[in-house]
């Protein structure tokens, strides 16, 4: 059984149609791309999956279970995260706090605790705490960790958010471009530690435009032009495949595919 | 001890009068932190102020019964009206909270059991220091463990970006309406004690003017933390009466340092994170010296 | 003791000298001069100072100087507090005059009466001010004593059937003023067919004066501050209302003709006070006051300048000891013996009933006069 | 009684329409709530009133120097404090506190100038015709009002619309990065736009305090909640949405004196811009951006 299905999606807004009869499955334990040029709707199916918008039709399902009318933050705590295109960090809160956001609902004291700093609330920080400098280090952001988040470069700021992400302990990660803007040598350590990731058991499920990237990273791709899906496979099928092609070819980004 | 006892007598009510202040500043910092501007704590002190003294003036109940009646009223209206309208944001919600304070204000205005714009009068004396500064106490300590609480990062996380607070896991409308609600009680609370040492409310305390008087605190003491709104409070409370010889311009030299503060010190007097700043950049400098 | 310093103290003495002589009888004056009651508090604070200047000019109360601390509360009850504090810890008035608004009154009058100080309003209309304790003192005269002698001399005047009614809601003195018009229609049976509200800085009155035309009263009730109430009298008049109105002590101001001029003829108004009033010492305030202010007195103008001439006329019987609470009681205890005659006419206190068991302060006892409009003046109703 | 209620109606709705159209103006383009706006209006009102009392001079001049002055004004707080403001990008929060604290400072400074009494003009300037049809009564000034507020409004449209400014100031409107990017001056355009609102804030000022003769230093504080309302109403930084929403206002408000309760004017005006806002987060007449997530 596939971690997530998407299953005959739909989307407009308004009168422009973005999704049209969306199917993906995404497995769990590996890496999953969607890849399409830009505009083509895939940041709509993230939202989508989150919750953040209701599609016009079809269903998605998380674990088999169904998550039509499930708000946002449910989704999140029934195991999926996601990163953004246009870093979403809490810039004026310092890194510590930022991943200790990520663990909010895994914080479960009652208003009382928190009142009286119970030894039961104290204990629960202080995993927290400690679980979120272990994400930090994990990004090698540790030494930074009581610095505020707006200070960061551009990567850091995607690594923090990626720590963040994974704060909430997901099943399943969403990653939106998460190389956008590095530079080669960050992108073969993110590379690294998204395999990482699907090592320890988490699905990944990601949208990108580097193509080298994502042949090499990804164990099955989807390719989403003008809101519908048309193809799906491993890397090498994708490469190869004539729809892919002629869609990317048709904007001229052969270069990409190659 | 004679001078103290003068001074006691003649500024007490003034002493009153910034504690009473500084908790309706951090009722407002409560909602901001959670980036809710709202207009409508100045209401929410007056459902307060008016559920108290009714409470004491016709059922004779004991004090702390009553300021918990006034609480919890303030408490409830604001369950009721923030589920609609913390939908809102930006300025529509503080244009929205601000149409309800006048509602309020005009309801209290047209109501029998108010006494109408002749107010609430012969209110029994029961405010003490004692009570303001254990409640202002136990506000800030309540407020102090919040920010260093899930509850308050959630709020934080929710100002500066809410739908990555929503992708947290963090419900974003309860979560608002939490702080909508505890700003309210805390502002009825403050609303209770003052009705209680000054023997009269009317309406017209409680309008726009002053819901706009108790952003201005807050704002300019800074809401980086709990100090900047106290302090804020302190200044605007006693600045008019140390301004006393300035007469008829005297409220000018209010608007003029309102300007001025929010022009030259942008996040408010008090700004922890300035003053670590500075900390660091004069600790830098001297161990830069040989 | 160093020669700078004692130099410095001997000049320091020399200042207090000037300020305060042994003998000079401070009196507090609490009285809203900024802010929106400002437009009451200022004329009340030239009232209580013009009076001052005539009696110190003649020699004083006793040969003692009346040194006035004036204060401004506002119109903000705690700031009333706040000033009402001061004045009585830290001047150490003998009295205080204000202050501006009854609510101010509420909140500051506790403070006084606690302290065994007079507080003594000039400008408080609401019921129950002097419920606050015997301490409190006003010479603003009760709504109730003025008005059902002004309604039941209107009415058989104009032989009105019904009137419509208008007031400002959402201040204590024009409400205080409609709940006692209210009690006087009911009890002299006369029906109303409507009762309209505004509030303050409303400026624009037609729609109410609309509905009132439509239900075609015979006079208009109206318990409102001179400002609006020339505003309501000329808007009623642009739609065509023609009915004579019925006014409360806010009518009670010169500033009636300034907007209204001709449209307010016929009006009819009870109070102990119009600029007109004959007597000679009205017509000598109202001249010194336009010589020293540049502008026509108004009543809380007059009654400020009779509030001073009453504690004037208390203070000359009180043997001042210099122990501030037993010269405090003394001025409250001569206080209602007093009975002069003043710009508002023959004058003096009568104690409120008791609230609760609890002993009351003191309420003018004052007989008001009828005026009518009549070419843009106040003139003294006769009969005809 | 209704033909005259539906007059009343017109009349006030007119006056808080032209009270609200600088007021929304500022909103539109700078992206201010104002909270000035009363006190400019306060000042015209006085500037027109010195004018003509202590020089002297007739009327129109009198208008034309409530114009200069709350222009002038006008254009002071946005040199003064809202350019510094923009230049550090505040969030909309400071400046509504800035120009509180303007409107503390200049009304308070109105009240030591001018005294805290209601001053008036003199009784000869005043238009004094009026039209009667029937039972319904209006003044000359009434309509002057309504003709004014419909001709400045008309205008107001009309430099948005077919004027190169007019055409820049929309693109501001809706990015001034962008704006600023195709070439526009867009701090020339927010000078003139603070001057123009002002002015326009000015006038409405001289013609409300002639309308009812009173000027006094408090006079901006009831209109500019009004004026708060309206501009909510009909939808922040809309022109067109100022007369609507003043309209609206002023129906609403004077049906309500006249078919409910007196009592109920102001609760009616407020409780019906609470609901709005419920159904409509952007007001009757405002742009409804779908933001995608």
């Amino acid at each position: 059984m596939s971690l997530l299905s998407i299953r005959g999606i739909g989307k407009h807004f308004g009168g422009l149609q973005v999704l049209e009869d969306v199917n993906i499955e995404v497995p769990g334990g590996a890496i999953f791309a969607l890849i399409g040029p830009n505009g083509a709707g895939k940041t709509t199916v993230f939202n989508l999956v989150t919750g953040l918008i209701k599609p016009s039709s079809g269903s998605i399902a998380f674990e088999g279970r169904d998550l039509a009318g499930v708000p946002p933050h449910q989704i999140t705590r029934l195991g999926i995260a996601r990163t953004f295109q246009n870093i979403r960090i809490f810039p004026d809160m310092t890194l510590l706090e930022n991943v200790m956001v990520g663990r909010h609902h895994l914080l479960n004291y009652g208003g009382l605790a928190l009142l009286f700093a119970t030894p039961a609330f104290r204990e629960a920080e202080r995993r927290s705490r400690e679980r979120a400098l272990e994400l930090l280090s994990w990004v090698k952001l540790d030494h930074k960790a009581d610095a505020t988040a707006d200070n960061l470069s551009y990567g850091e700021q995607r690594k923090l958010e990626f720590a963040r992400a994974l704060a909430t302990e997901p099943k399943l990660l969403l990653l939106d471009e998460p190389v956008a803007g590095m530079n080669p040598s960050e992108k073969a350590v993110l590379m690294e530690e998204i395999r990482n990731i699907r090592d320890r058991g988490y699905g990944v499920f990601l949208i990108e435009h580097d193509m080298r990237f994502v042949m090499n990273l990804c164990d099955r791709v989807a390719v989403l032009n003008f809101g519908r899906i048309i193809a799906e496979g491993p890397p090498d099928e994708i490469r190869t495949h004539p729809d892919v092609i002629e869609a990317y070819l048709g904007r001229g980004d052969e270069a990409e595919v190659s | 001890m004679a001078a103290f006892a003068d001074f006691w007598a003649t500024y007490s009510t003034l002493v009153y009068s910034v504690g009473i202040h500084a908790l309706l500043a951090l009722s407002l910092w409560l909602t901001l932190s959670c980036g809710l501007l709202s207009l409508a704590n100045a209401a929410f002190m007056g459902i307060g102020a008016y559920t108290a003294a009714l409470l004491t003036l016709n059922l004779h109940w004991p004090f702390p019964a009553a300021l918990l009646g006034g609480a919890v009223a303030p408490a409830v209206v604001a369950l009721i009206i923030g589920a609609p309208t913390l939908r809102l944001s930006g300025v529509y919600l503080a244009m929205a909270t601000l149409a309800f304070g006048e509602v309020t204000r005009i309801l209290i205005l047209n109501l029998q059991i108010t006494g109408g714009p002749e107010g609430l009068n012969g209110i029994p004396l029961l405010t003490t220091g004692w009570y303001i500064v254990v409640i202002l106490a136990v506000a800030g300590y309540g407020l102090a463990r919040i920010r260093r609480s899930r509850l308050g990062r959630a709020f934080e996380a929710i100002r500066e970006d809410e739908v990555a607070a929503r992708l947290m896991g963090i419900n974003v409308e309860s979560h608002k309406l939490a702080a909508f609600t505890l700003g309210a009680v805390l502002a009825g609370v403050a609303g209770a004690l003052n009705a209680h040492f000054t023997f009269f409310i009317s309406p017209r305390e409680y309008g726009f003017e002053n819901a706009v008087d108790i952003l201005t605190m807050t704002i300019l003491g800074g809401t980086t933390s709990l100090i900047g709104p106290v302090l804020g409070a302190s200044i605007l409370t006693l600045l008019p009466e140390l301004m006393r010889f300035l007469h008829a311009y005297r409220l000018a030299v209010n608007g003029l340092i309102l300007v001025v503060v929010v022009l030259f010190l942008p996040t408010g007097l008090w700004d922890a994170r300035r003053f670590r700043q500075l900390l660091k950049n004069r600790r830098a400098r001297k161990g830069g010296q040989p | 003791m160093n020669r700078v310093s004692k130099h410095f103290s001997l000049a320091l003495a020399g200042l207090l000298a000037v300020t305060a002589v042994a003998g000079d009888l401070k009196i507090g004056v609490a009285e809203a001069l900024t802010g929106g009651a400002a437009q009451y508090g200022v004329p009340i604070r030239n009232g209580f100072q013009l009076a001052a200047d005539e009696i110190n000019a003649k020699g004083g109360v006793n040969g003692n100087k009346l040194v006035l601390v004036i204060e401004d509360e506002q119109g903000k009850k705690e700031e009333a507090i706040n000033v009402f504090k001061k004045l009585i810890f830290q001047d150490k008035v003998l009295m205080i005059f204000g202050p501006t608004l009854s609510n101010s009154m509420f909140a500051a009058g506790p403070v006084a009466n606690a302290a065994k100080v007079v507080a003594f309003g000039t400008s408080n209309t609401a019921n129950g001010i002097t419920e606050v304790g015997p301490y409190v003192f006003r010479n603003s005269v009760m709504e109730s004593d003025v008005l059902p002698v002004t309604v039941s001399t209107a009415v058989k005047h104009y032989k009105i059937k019904k009137v419509a009614v208008i007031y400002g809601n959402d201040d204590a003195f024009t409400k205080s003023g409609y709940d006692v018009f209210k009690k006087v229609l009911e009890d002299q049976k006369i029906p109303v067919t409507t009762t309209e509200t505004y509030v303050k800085g409303d400026v624009d009155f037609k729609a109410q004066l609309t509905k009132i035309k439509a239900t075609n009263p015979d006079a208009i009730i109206c318990s409102g501050l001179a400002e609006e109430a020339a505003n309501i009298i000329v808007q009623a008049r642009g739609l065509g209302l023609k009915v004579p109105f019925i006014g409360g002590n806010g009518f009670n101001s010169p500033k009636m003709f300034e907007v209204s001029k001709t449209a307010g003829e016929g009006t009819f108004v009870g109070s102990p006070w119009a600029n007109t009033n004959p007597n000679a010492a009205n017509q000598h305030f109202v001249a010194a006051y336009k010589a020293k202010y540049g502008s026509d007195p108004n009543q809380f103008a007059a009654q400020a300048y009779d509030a001073m001439t009453i504690a004037a006329a208390a203070l000359k019987t009180v043997k001042i000891t210099g122990n501030l609470p037993a010269d405090r009681q003394a001025l409250q205890e001569a206080l209602p013996k007093v009975s002069i005659t003043g710009a508002t006419g023959p004058f003096k206190f009568r104690q409120a009933a008791p609230k609760d068991g609890k002993p009351s302060g003191y309420d003018a006892d004052q007989k008001p006069f009828i005026y009518v409009i009549r070419d843009g003046k106040f003139v003294l109703f006769t009969g005809k | 009684m209704l033909e005259q209620q539906l007059i009343n109606a017109l009349t006030l709705g007119s006056v808080y329409a032209l009270f609200a159209l600088g007021f929304t103006l500022v909103f539109g383009v700078l992206e201010v709530i104002n909270l000035s706006h009363g006190a400019v209006f306060m000042v015209g009102a006085y500037a027109a009133m010195t004018a003509v009392t202590r020089f002297h001079a007739p009327l129109g001049v009198g208008i034309l120097a409530a114009l200069l002055v709350s222009g002038l004004l006008g254009l002071t707080i946005d040199a003064l404090i809202l350019r510094r403001l923009r230049a550090r990008k505040a969030p909309h929060l400071i400046p509504m506190i800035a120009t509180l604290g303007v409107t503390t400072m200049v009304t308070s400074a109105a009240q030591g100038l001018f005294g805290v009494e209601v001053q008036r003009f003199p009784e000869a300037m005043l238009p004094t015709g009026e039209f009667v049809f029937g039972e319904v009564h209006l003044r000359t000034l009434e309509l002057g009002i309504v003709a004014v507020a419909f001709l400045l409004m008309a205008l107001l449209f009309g430099v948005m619309r077919y004027t190169r400014q007019g055409r820049a100031l929309r693109a501001i409107a809706e990015s001034p990065k962008a704006a600023a990017l195709l070439g526009i001056n867009v701090e020339g355009l927010f000078m003139l736009t603070s001057f123009s609102a002002a002015a326009l804030g000015g006038v409405a000022g001289v013609l409300i305090g002639l309308d009812f003769n009173a000027v006094t230093p408090m006079m901006g504080a009831p209109i500019l909640h009004k004026g708060i309302a309206v501009v909510i109403l009909g939808g922040m930084g809309d022109i067109r949405g100022a007369l609507f929403g003043g309209l609206f206002l002023g129906f609403a408000e004077v049906l309500s004196k006249a078919y409910l309760s007196s009592q109920m004017g102001d609760a009616v005006a407020f409780g019906l811009l609470f609901l709005i806002l419920l159904v409509r987060p952007v007001g009757l007449f405002g742009r409804v951006l779908e933001r995608k997530a």
